[in-house]
């Protein structure tokens, strides 16, 4: 089931990818009512523990396929749908510390039959949740 | 007054707490509690893995009606014209996007659908090419015996360049494969302050409404309603909608169709809210109804 | 899902039976952690609008079969399972109207690794709840 | 130190939000996020139609278990003696009872059950047949692959007939296949005032306790145990349970097996409550074993 906050509690843990802690990852769920093509997401900003986090250390993962932010904007036949959270990672190495910690996040998106202005606009909130994580 | 309105629920009306603390089950418990007999549900919110959509989906969906006691009343799809950034969709792309959601209504037992259109403006005027594909996708909806109804929604009025369009296309193609949907919104007379909206509801700026007797002209294209409500009181009546002449009006000139209760108020989040509001809107339909 | 309350808002209407209105009914969870035999349900008392209901109109429908309070003694080898709502049938010619309803239940069950002397005590609560009824 | 001591986590700890917030899903992700490599369930619990297990289910499950990366730790299960209302179950029924248990926990995976006991009085002396039908079914339990391990919970204290007559039974039959687990809720040494309970919590009266080292003879018969606590602090240490001298002594003594996390503590009910405090657990677990 999903929890009600955007930023889902489960699923916030470092990744280790052979045997390396490459950076650390966290479940988001789709606030919108409804499945958003991939390509609809237009943005995603992210900070932990105060600090933004820079684009390009970002990754998607849906439906257990991972894709950068640009790959995004071509993937018109996917859907993140709205069960199903997204898992958010975020590259850097050694991960985050086991303890509470901040995760903010925004992400925007278009819809077609709203008007055109409101594309880099949509948004369901700035999201904000203090997360623990053992390792 | 013999009639034969139907009443249904959209699933949408529990979209806020759809997979927090409803799954689709819940929610056809809900709307057969209500003695409702159809169910609308939106492919891109409903439908698990949509766009796919496996053989066992389908068969637990024939499954579930028949164990709930519904009938599939409408099917909510997009055009989703700003796919890509930058460039709208070809009429050969909303052609495919469109058949696609075709099969997939017609293997879930659906034949009226809302069609969602993209818009260029904010008097959410659709795309200019939308007659050539809506043309284009007529044979189709035929073949897979399925009809698009744009969804008449406030800020757009009766009386107004958009609703001029499609009447004259309909006439024009002499089709019975694409209709109206029309959403009550577009009759409100009730201030929005009645409502009780919270700070986190998204609301459109105030605008024109249209007058129920405006719509007897058009009701002979009008496939489906959205029975839109913004707030049922606990005598059980709508407070900003004027329900009791628009149910007259419907039932004084013979409209056949479901009347598809729609919860767009506050509090949707809220735990158990939106279900006691859709049963205190069925148990105002089944008065105004009759049955 | 369940519902967190008790007595489960999903259910509530009135039983047709013919096309006769015989009764109404009502959804419970069961809120003990692990599932009961049937034959460990030892009492239920209902109230409908602080009126008290009499235990031989009471049925219990269980997984799609209906029990009489008698009949549960006996079964000791099918469980009202943890996620699985009971429905509460009440006989009463012509149902409840439409409108709200008060509704009060209590049910008590022994759990052999108790003392004994909690067989007829061991309870959740007593639990109230105001539900619609269309129809 | 070098140890083969393991974590897990009971699904017990999360029975309060079972089926209304979380699902076997999220909980066996909420462990996995743990870093504990074993899981706890109860058959009456979480086998959704137990008694019956379909091969679909157990598939699933088995499925679930590589998905999260979990072994199955310990099966808990009762002898329902009381199942009738005026008689205790025989031997033979006892037997059966036992039986069907271990031919589920065997197909689900599990090797250690925790065996729930009926009881007859206030200190919780199991029924009086107890070693007819333990002894009856240690056939059985070989045959399945499963060791029988009755819980020893507050209000027993070590020094105690009842563990006497375990010992006693377990060294007469030479068996591996009963055994103990042991609940930590025995070495309780703060005072329930810290836990904060609320009103609607359980709680016994208040009882006397064991001191830690009078488990040492008792290892070899443990193989497993229940790693209680009632509430984790903000510090990640237990309030009431004397955690570091535990682990100090299960280290010390090369016991190995499974801590199982079971969290009995205030707000159970409250979303998200057992998950942080599980997590809290889980920290302290793993700062006190090194890993
Ligand atoms: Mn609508
Ligand atoms: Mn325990």
């Amino acid at each position: 089931m999903l929890e009600k906050e955007c930023i889902q509690s489960r699923g916030f843990k470092n990744t280790v990818v052979d045997q390396e802690v490459v950076g650390f990852q966290f479940d988001i769920r789709l606030m919108y009512y409804r499945g958003l093509w991939l390509s609809q997401i237009r943005s995603i900003h992210i900070k932990v523990d105060g600090e933004a986090v820079r684009l390009e250390d970002i990754s998607w993962e849906i439906n257990g396929k991972l894709y950068k932010q640009d790959e995004l904007k071509e993937i018109g036949d996917i859907q993140w749908n709205v069960l199903e959270p997204a898992s958010i990672h975020v590259n850097v190495l050694g991960g985050l510390t086991t303890g509470y910690h901040d995760i903010e996040v925004d992400y925007r998106f278009s819809s077609s039959y709203m008007p055109p202005n409101m594309d880099e606009v949509l948004s369901y909130g700035n999201h904000k949740r203090k997360l623990l994580l053992v390792s | 007054m013999e009639h034969k309105i139907k009443r249904g629920v959209s699933a949408y009306s529990y979209n806020k707490v759809f997979g927090v603390s409803m799954d689709l089950d819940d929610i056809m418990q809900d709307i057969c509690d209500t003695g409702a007999t159809g169910i609308e549900i939106l492919a891109n919110s409903h439908i698990v893995k949509y766009p796919d959509v496996t053989d066992a989906w389908i068969d637990d969906w024939h499954q579930k009606l028949t164990h709930f006691k519904l009938e599939p009343a409408e099917y909510g799809h997009w055009v989703e014209s700003r796919l890509y950034k930058g460039r709208e969709l070809t009429t050969k792309e909303s052609i495919a996007m469109l058949e696609r959601d075709f099969k997939t209504a017609n293997k879930l037992g659906f034949k009226v659908l809302r069609t969602k259109l993209g818009v260029i403006d904010d008097t959410l005027t659709p795309v200019s090419n939308w007659r050539e594909f809506i043309k284009g996708a007529l044979g189709l909806a035929e073949k897979y015996d399925v009809r698009m109804c744009p969804e008449i929604h406030s800020p757009t009025i009766l009386d107004s360049r958009m609703i001029h369009d499609y009447v004259e296309f309909i006439e024009k193609e002499n089709t019975e494969f694409f209709g109206l949907n029309i959403d009550f919104s577009i009759f409100q007379t009730g201030d929005n302050a009645l409502v009780g909206f919270g700070e986190n509801d998204f609301l459109g700026p105030p605008c024109e409404h249209s007058k129920v007797e405006e719509l007897v002209p058009l009701l002979k294209y009008v496939y489906c309603c959205h029975a839109k409500f913004l707030r049922m009181d606990e005598n059980f009546r709508e407070v900003v909608i004027p329900y009791e002449e628009i149910i007259q009006t419907l039932i004084k000139h013979n409209w056949e169709g479901y009347l598809i209760s729609e919860y767009e108020g506050a509090k949707a989040e809220v735990t158990g809210h939106a279900s006691d509001q859709v049963k205190r809107h069925q148990i105002m339909l089944k008065n105004l109804l009759g049955k």
